[in-house]
């Protein structure tokens, strides 16, 4: 079992040797039970962090805010960052890594071990708890969850199957192989679903539902972004398919900002939102690695992940790869092999 | 049924002047009304001009509020609508909603000397109070207009200029040393101090890129002008143009409605978010 | 206008409505949300709020002002005000409720809004008090509102288990009573204690606090040059979520939307856009006089809790407390107004 | 700018004009934004149509200019060449490709012309952002590398030296010649292939304008088109070719025996040894792996007879960079593995041979001089059954593609076995007979009526041993029944594939192959000999399976196209290479990885283009996810604006 008593200790420790400039980590969050993220700077503040079924954030995508800050600032401290992390997130810092945008030493990864579990999904809970709103979720042994409601302080044992996340229930990595430190024990066999079950069963749907489906779905898209903006690969200064980011600096011509390419539309309708959804789900393939934040931000519950587990599914059956597990090995869109059946440079 | 504040009136390009060239440079353009359904505007006014299938963008107009037959704006190259205007003929057709905002008190100034301190395109949206102000000459005291470009080739309305010069007194100069220029050296807040007009019964009127415009806000307070005898006007990106979009605000205000002619004492009570 | 309506009759109520669109809340992909009830359909009053409000229904999502084209060299605009037939929403909070006012206002003031008017016109808010609050994040009393307020709606009906009170508030209203007035009972004075009681036990419900609403204009003000924001926002990811989903948030994107590069057809479009996204106000130079999250944290409570309150007295928040609820990384404005006002 | 585009569409004669209203598309495309002039012509490529296309540029002021008729792999250059007379920079003008993408593979006149019309106008909108760009200018090294020392090489290397160039010749063998070598005669002439092979390895010996690397290959290469620099690994020359006289003390005294490649196996030979009597260099040579450990202490024995002292067991392999202009690859053919045809005995049976061992069975300097007989009891074989396309034209289990020269050897192979036996009965299982070329039909009528060869249309299902033959099982399907024969010898004609060093050698050159592993040439047909990299040729077998005269063909080919391009001080390189926007850039390193020309390497942290290294093949393009690179008049805007002008 994990001990938070530790991870406060390992974060403390970190903060009072000066070993990093700030830890981040999940503490309880002022509006639910949904613990938040928080950035330690003070040894003093570690008390504070949590570990339960509720730290859902991949953290790994202040690492990617914090490069930005850095790269921004005039006078950037660029001591390593500490960073809890669950196997999923482990591979996105792993991804980052890959893609150099920071180096390993930059980052002191504390690692947890989501055993025999994971984190719950927020829509099952809900549906679990009738629209009702839970005001405590904690782990209850090795496959349960505790769970009190909101205005009804009586706890239920919900077994972990039944309210994990999806990702949780594939995941083959539940102890973060990238790491500094790991909290908890690194449990092997996982009696939950097979990987890439989600997206084995929506493949097994046909080709005019599905179409049906995702039309739906992108026809509900708000296009408010926030997959985009939680995803720590969403990294770009400038996303290629949208207006809202862009990069203007001072030796930007009128020229090129003439010339910038509308791909998509600000209009949130169908054929713009999935040009938006399926230009992002390309960008993600071979980078994505199945946090699930994507699609527990969305405020109207798309389910995003299936896209991107989709291409990841693709990209482990065509290649055996698998993002973010080698930070030696060249991302998957850059590298080719000689067997490959197709001519490559032609 | 209201009038559809969105739908713009259709103008016509009837001249075009190459103000300046280079990467930022700036066309002059008169815009009629074909239809014959233009508006009346007032000094420090803008306007949403609009080029179909780019977008709009706040411009404001340069030209008095005397002139009826058309309107006139300056606009710098700086992106996807000004490139599109930047590329226009004579003869093309734009879009034009307004006139958006405030004005500057002209009637209130009766009888007061002005001093007008301009910068680059700045001058743009000062221009109409100027030529305003020299067809009412006998309303004002005495006239001043400082003006300052990167190099003489930069100046905007320079045959203007020359008209001017018959009425009010003129003050040019250039950033930098060129051979056989009459005027001023230098940066336009130190011509400013150089010539020290008197803050007695005076109001300064000024607008140019913002480093200029804080420079010479400082040296008019040098020169014991007070925080309400300065105007200037202020910019922030603007889509609606009638207050509701959200964007343009700086505090409570929204500068498409409230502005853009604020006295640098209504200024300085905002939040400096602009 | 009070009635009673027993919960079998709500379906013989909304049939005379055929001559209407009618929505009502509907709970689909794990979410409550408004959908059009097609004729015959049942409603289902069972939700608790919404995920979106009902700025939708006046201030969609988008909105063609008007197609442009070129007739014979010289730009052709075609308006495309929309002329809806009436629309009747029911199951409406009434934290939303509260917002119409609001949004009412900003697309009234100088200048009238012809599209948001020509929705708003037909629009009928049906109201259904809250029993209890949905959420710990609700903080409508809080904010000035109460899980009956009136303000707003047309109509407000209260649960009594068994049969709704149903009370007509605008003429508007009243007249959509009338066109069911067969299936409407007279209210008795117990019914009358049902609903009176309903509302007190609702109001009892505890509700997080913002202490002195009307301290906290004074409490914006001090601390706008404040680093609190800087670190309230430090977790932002700057998505739309809080503004797209409150029901008071109204500001907007214009642009032109070519359909036929060849002929420069298109239209112009307005689109929701969102005070925390970084371009929101960008200048064309690049200069962003908001170019950082603790300054864009900082206008969304500003605008919502001291600007409005200055330029119309009132919040621009009714407290129904979706941005806290969804938030992705826990930013809470109660948290934050507690903060500042500390 | 204002944009002044003109548009030329042409009839093709009655190519195009048959199928897309021509003149419609001219004067449609005439009241498009920014089209000032266009104009249909019956042949725009004529010398009239030329010349309206460049006066058409001076009347109009013209700034871009597209050119829609067949595909830009045709005219491009004719039509910018007419561009730059016209005083409009080559890379202002454009093709559209209404020809082969429109109108030949279309019918409807209709339809055609609609999209004929698309295409061009997106390319109107591409060129109306083309940006004017001038060729990049690279100094070249006259100096050629040839890898590869069999007929192919050798033909190559000796052409380039003809026209005065120095050439680096790279054989990884021990010695040149390759597999033309083991042949005896060749087909259609009967003449002998050491006969004709040898006096041309000679000259390479020969010629002070090749230095020769045997036992050499090619370890890495940087550079560019004309600057290339290559190391090549040379093995320990335990033999000093200098100072060896060729006396064969040696051999005698080595303990160890391995399988002679240059016999196919069929004999052996001593860990030091000479491949061949006449190899070039001619030198004793030590076979590192098969040597007892080049440790005088274990073994020493060659060295301890060698009286001038040639043998040093200390010697290192060496490395050596070499300064070239460009490559010509010649890596040649093996033959598909024995191990892969189980049914018919393939690697089971010693009689049962591939037909390189069979070349050897009737060469003379072969291991039974020329007298054809089964390896395993020496007797001569009186029945024998050739098997052709072995391994050939079979996707689901071997190699899909017709190897191309096994009817012919295969014809000869009976031939030569009616001569040397003629009371012998030939039998030829065969699909179909393909013998294009000169003379080859006849020589495949004459193996049938004049050396009663029985060829039997059908497919052999098993080979196998009974009572000291082999059994073939087979099927004749022109008379439709099964046919059985008890044979002494069966001679599978072996698909031939890239030799084992090609798929090495591609890695590192950076030279596609194809689905079959052959070299990839830059167009199958008009760009045969071009590999996919500038600079590098192909010549042989190592590109697909071909005969000898062919191979000759393509070496010479290759040889000059390497002459005309090393022609030149100075090589024009083509300016439409990637670029990086630099505040897009976070590098990731994904171009880097993905460029297959090592064009792009990151300087301070942004990926930055070696402008002579890139093709603009576009890969970095295609992998950026930031979209931070782009390919110069092949931007992302001008695809986009494509896709608009063609979906609109």
């Amino acid at each position: 079992m994990v001990n938070v008593e530790e991870i406060r200790d390992f974060a403390a420790g970190l903060l009072e040797r000066g070993e990093v400039k700030s830890v981040l980590g999940f503490r309880h969050g002022s509006a639910s039970a949904f613990a938040e993220p928080c950035t330690l700077t003070e040894a003093d503040d570690a008390a504070s962090l949590v570990w339960d079924p509720t730290c859902l954030n991949n953290l790994a995508l202040y690492l990617v805010k914090d490069r930005k800050q850095q790269a921004a600032s005039k006078t950037p401290d660029t001591r390593p960052v500490g960073i809890v992390a669950k196997g999923c997130d482990s591979r996105a810092v792993g991804v980052l890594l890959q893609e150099n945008y920071f180096k390993r030493e930059d980052v002191v990864v504390i690692g947890i071990s989501c055993e025999g579990t994971g984190v719950v999904d927020p829509k099952k809970l809900s549906n679990k708890l009738k629209g009702r709103t839970a005001s405590r979720v904690t782990f209850d042994g090795a496959d349960g969850i505790s769970v009190s409601v909101y205005g009804d302080e009586t706890e239920t044992v919900i077994p972990a199957r039944e309210v994990l996340a999806d990702r949780c229930l594939e995941c083959r990595a539940a102890a973060p192989a990238l790491n500094n430190v790991v909290f908890g024990d690194s449990v092997e066999a996982r009696d939950y679903n097979e990987p890439f079950h989600a997206a084995k069963e929506a493949e097994n749907v046909s080709e005019d539902e599905r179409w049906a489906t995702w039309e739906h779905h992108f026809d509900r898209c708000l296009r408010c972004f926030a997959c985009r903006a939680v995803c720590p690969m969403c990294y770009c200064p400038e996303c290629v398919v949208d207006s809202t980011t862009f990069v203007v600096t001072l030796g930007t011509s009128a020229k090129e900002k003439a010339n910038r390419i509308r791909w998509c539309e600000r209009s949130a309708n169908t054929s713009e939102s999935a040009v938006y959804h399926l230009t992002r789900a390309i960008h993600l393939a071979g980078r994505c690695i199945d946090c699930g934040e994507c699609e527990r931000v969305c405020p109207v519950n798309i389910p995003l992940r299936l896209l991107n587990t989709k291409l990841e599914k693709e990209a482990f059956e065509m290649f055996e790869y698998q993002a973010g597990h080698d930070i030696e090995q060249a991302s998957l869109l850059s590298s080719f092999r000689d067997e490959d059946p197709n001519s490559f440079i032609r | 049924m209201t009038d559809n504040i969105y739908l713009p009136k259709i103008g016509r390009i009837v001249g075009i002047d190459e103000e300046t060239q280079g990467a930022r440079a700036i066309k002059t353009f008169k815009v009629e009304f074909p239809n014959s359904d233009g508006f009346e505007h007032n000094c420090g006014q803008c306007a949403m001009l609009s080029m179909f299938g780019k977008g709009e963008s706040m411009i404001s107009i340069a030209s008095s509020p005397l002139v009826k037959e058309y309107k006139q704006f300056s606009i710098m190259k700086m992106g996807r609508v000004t490139s599109a205007f930047h590329a226009a003929r004579v003869g093309d057709f734009i879009g034009i909603r307004g006139p958006y905002g405030n004005q500057f008190p002209l009637d209130d100034w009766k009888g007061r000397d002005l001093v007008f301190i301009g910068g680059g395109v700045g001058l743009a949206p000062i221009w109409p109070v100027i030529q305003t102000a020299v067809a009412r000459r006998e309303d004002f005291g005495k006239i001043t207009v400082f003006y300052g470009a990167r190099t003489s080739s930069n100046i905007m309305y320079e045959a203007d200029f020359e008209k001017l010069k018959a009425s009010v007194e003129v003050q040019l100069s250039v950033d930098a040393p060129e051979e056989g220029w009459p005027g001023y050296t230098g940066f336009v807040p130190a011509n400013l101090m150089d010539k020290a007009p008197s803050p007695d019964n005076a109001i300064a009127i000024t607008c140019g890129p913002p480093i200029m415009i804080k420079f010479v806000i400082q040296n008019l307070q040098a020169l014991g002008f007070a925080d309400e005898q300065i105007y200037t006007t202020i910019e922030n990106k603007m889509k609606c143009g009638i207050g509701k979009c959200g964007r343009c605000n700086v505090g409570k205000d929204y500068v498409c409605v409230k502005g853009p002619v604020y006295s640098w004492a209504e200024l300085k009570s905002l939040p400096q978010e602009y | 206008m009070e009635k009673i309506l027993s919960q079998e009759k709500l379906r013989e109520w909304v049939d005379t409505l055929d001559d209407c669109e009618v929505h009502a809340p509907a709970f689909a992909d794990s979410v409550w949300n408004y959908a059009r009830i097609e004729a015959g359909a049942d409603i289902d009053l069972s939700h608790t709020n919404t995920i979106g409000s009902i700025k939708t229904f006046v201030f969609p999502q988008r909105e063609v002002f008007f197609r442009f084209e070129k007739k014979d060299g010289v730009p052709l605009l075609t308006s495309t005000l929309p002329d809806p037939i009436p629309t009747v929403v029911f199951g409406v909070r009434p934290c939303d409720g509260r917002g119409m006012p609001r949004n009412d206002t900003v697309f009234n003031k100088e200048f009238e809004d012809p599209y948001y008017w020509a929705r708003r016109d037909k629009l009928t808010l049906i109201g259904l008090a809250c029993n209890q609050p949905h959420s710990p994040n609700c903080f409508c009393q809080s904010v000035g509102g109460s899980p009956h307020s009136e303000e707003g709606l047309d109509i407000l009906m209260t649960d009594l288990g068994d049969r709704f009170h149903v009370k007509g508030i605008t003429a508007k209203g009243v007249e959509i009573m009338e066109r069911g007035r067969d299936a409407f009972d007279a209210v008795s004075d117990s019914d009358q204690a049902d609903a009176g009681k309903i509302h007190e036990t609702s109001r009892s419900y505890p509700q997080r606090p913002l202490g002195d609403l009307d301290a906290i204009p004074e409490a914006l003000r001090e601390n706008f040059d404040s680093p609190l924001w800087a670190d309230m926002a430090q977790h932002c990811i700057g998505c739309g979520i809080c503004t797209f989903l409150c029901p008071t948030c109204h500001c907007f994107d214009i642009n032109d939307e070519v359909t036929s590069p060849t002929s420069g057809e298109g239209e112009r479009v307005r689109t929701w856009d969102n005070c925390q996204f970084p371009d929101f106000t960008m200048h064309t130079s690049g200069h962003n006089p908001r170019g950082d999250l603790g300054s864009r944290l900082r206008q969304r409570v500003n605008h919502k809790f001291l600007y409005f309150v200055e330029n119309h007295n009132t919040q621009q928040c009714t407290g129904c407390g979706r941005c806290i609820t969804e938030c992705p990384v826990g930013i809470d404005i109660v948290a934050v107004l507690e903060r500042v006002s500390q | 700018m204002t944009k002044r585009t003109g548009v030329f569409v042409c009839h093709c004669g009655k190519n195009i004009a048959a199928t897309v209203d021509v003149k419609k598309v001219a004067q449609e495309l005439a009241k498009d934004d920014g089209v000032v002039f266009s104009e249909d012509y019956v042949y725009m490529c004529s010398d009239p149509g030329q010349t309206a296309v460049i006066d058409a540029i001076k009347d109009n002021d013209l700034n871009g200019m597209v050119i829609s008729c067949c595909s830009p792999t045709l005219h491009e250059k004719t039509f910018r060449d007419a561009s730059e007379l016209g005083d409009l920079n080559a890379f202002q003008c454009e093709i559209a490709n209404i020809r082969e993408q429109c109108a030949w593979v279309h019918k409807d006149m209709e339809v055609a012309t609609e999209k004929a019309l698309k295409i061009t106008r997106a390319s109107v909108r591409r060129v109306q952002h083309n940006q004017a760009l001038e060729p990049i200018g690279v100094p070249v090294t006259r100096r050629a590398l040839v890898v590869g020392g069999g007929i192919a090489g050798i033909q190559a290397a000796l052409d380039l030296t003809d026209a005065g160039l120095d050439v680096v010749l790279v054989e990884k063998q021990a010695t040149i010649g390759g597999n033309m070598l083991k042949l005896s005669e060749t087909f259609p002439t009967l003449d002998c292939s050491q006969c004709i092979l040898s006096p041309k390895m000679v000259s390479v010996s020969k010629n002070p304008k090749i230095t020769l690397m045997t036992e050499s290959e090619v370890e890495s290469i940087s550079g560019f088109v004309g600057n290339f620099k290559v190391k090549i690994k040379k093995k320990a020359a335990f033999v000093d070719p200098e100072l060896c006289k060729l006396c064969d003390d040696c051999t005698p005294v080595c303990p160890v025996a391995v399988p002679n490649e240059y016999d196919v196996g069929l004999t052996n030979r001593r860990a030091i040894h000479i491949p061949f009597a006449q190899a070039i260099p001619a030198s004793f040579t030590l076979d590192e792996e098969a040597c007892l450990g080049l440790d005088p202490v274990v073994c020493g024995k060659c060295e301890e007879v060698c009286d001038v002292g040639a043998i040093d067991y200390d010697k290192k392999p060496t490395v050596t960079e070499e300064d070239v202009g460009a490559i010509v690859v010649a890596t040649g053919f093996d033959l598909y593995g024995m191990e892969h045809m189980g049914e018919f005995g393939g690697g089971r049976y010693p009689d049962v041979l591939d037909g390189l061992q069979f070349e050897r069975l009737c060469s003379a300097s072969g291991a039974t001089e020329g007298h054809i007989m089964r390896p395993s009891d020496h007797k001569v074989p009186k029945e024998i059954v050739f098997i052709q396309c072995s391994g050939s034209r079979d996707p689901e289990n071997h190699c899909a593609y017709c190897s191309k020269i096994c009817c012919m050897y295969t014809a000869k192979h009976a031939t030569l076995y009616k001569h040397h036996v003629p009371d012998g009965q030939a039998y030829i299982f065969y699909i179909d007979i393909r013998s294009g070329g000169k003379g080859y039909e006849e020589f495949v009528q004459r193996s049938m009526e004049n050396d009663g060869v029985i060829y039997l249309r059908g497919r052999v299902s098993r080979v196998y041993e009974k009572d000291g033959k082999l059994k073939v099982m087979g099927v004749d399907t022109l008379a439709g029944r099964n046919v059985e024969i008890n044979a002494d010898m069966v001679v599978l004609a072996q698909a031939m594939e890239p030799s084992k060093g090609t798929a090495e050698i591609a890695k590192i050159l950076k030279i596609g192959r194809d689905k079959d592993g052959f070299l990839a040439e830059a167009h199958p047909k008009l760009k045969p000999v071009e590999s996919v990299t500038a600079g590098i040729y192909l010549a042989g077998a190592a590109q697909g399976p071909k005969d000898i005269p062919e191979t000759v063909s393509q070496a010479g080919a290759a040889a000059s196209k390497v002459i005309a391009l090393l022609s030149k001080d100075q090589l024009a390189h083509s300016p439409t290479v990637a670029k990086v926007r630099d505040p897009w850039c976070t590098g990731c390193e994904m171009c880097v990885d993905a460029c297959p020309y090592d064009a792009i390497a990151l300087v301070d942290g942004k990926a930055s283009v070696n402008e002579v290294l890139c093709e603009g093949c576009g890969s970095c393009v295609g992998v950026c996810v930031r979209a931070a690179i782009d390919v110069k008049n092949v931007t992302q805007l001008q695809i986009h604006e494509m896709i608009s002008a063609i979906m609109a």
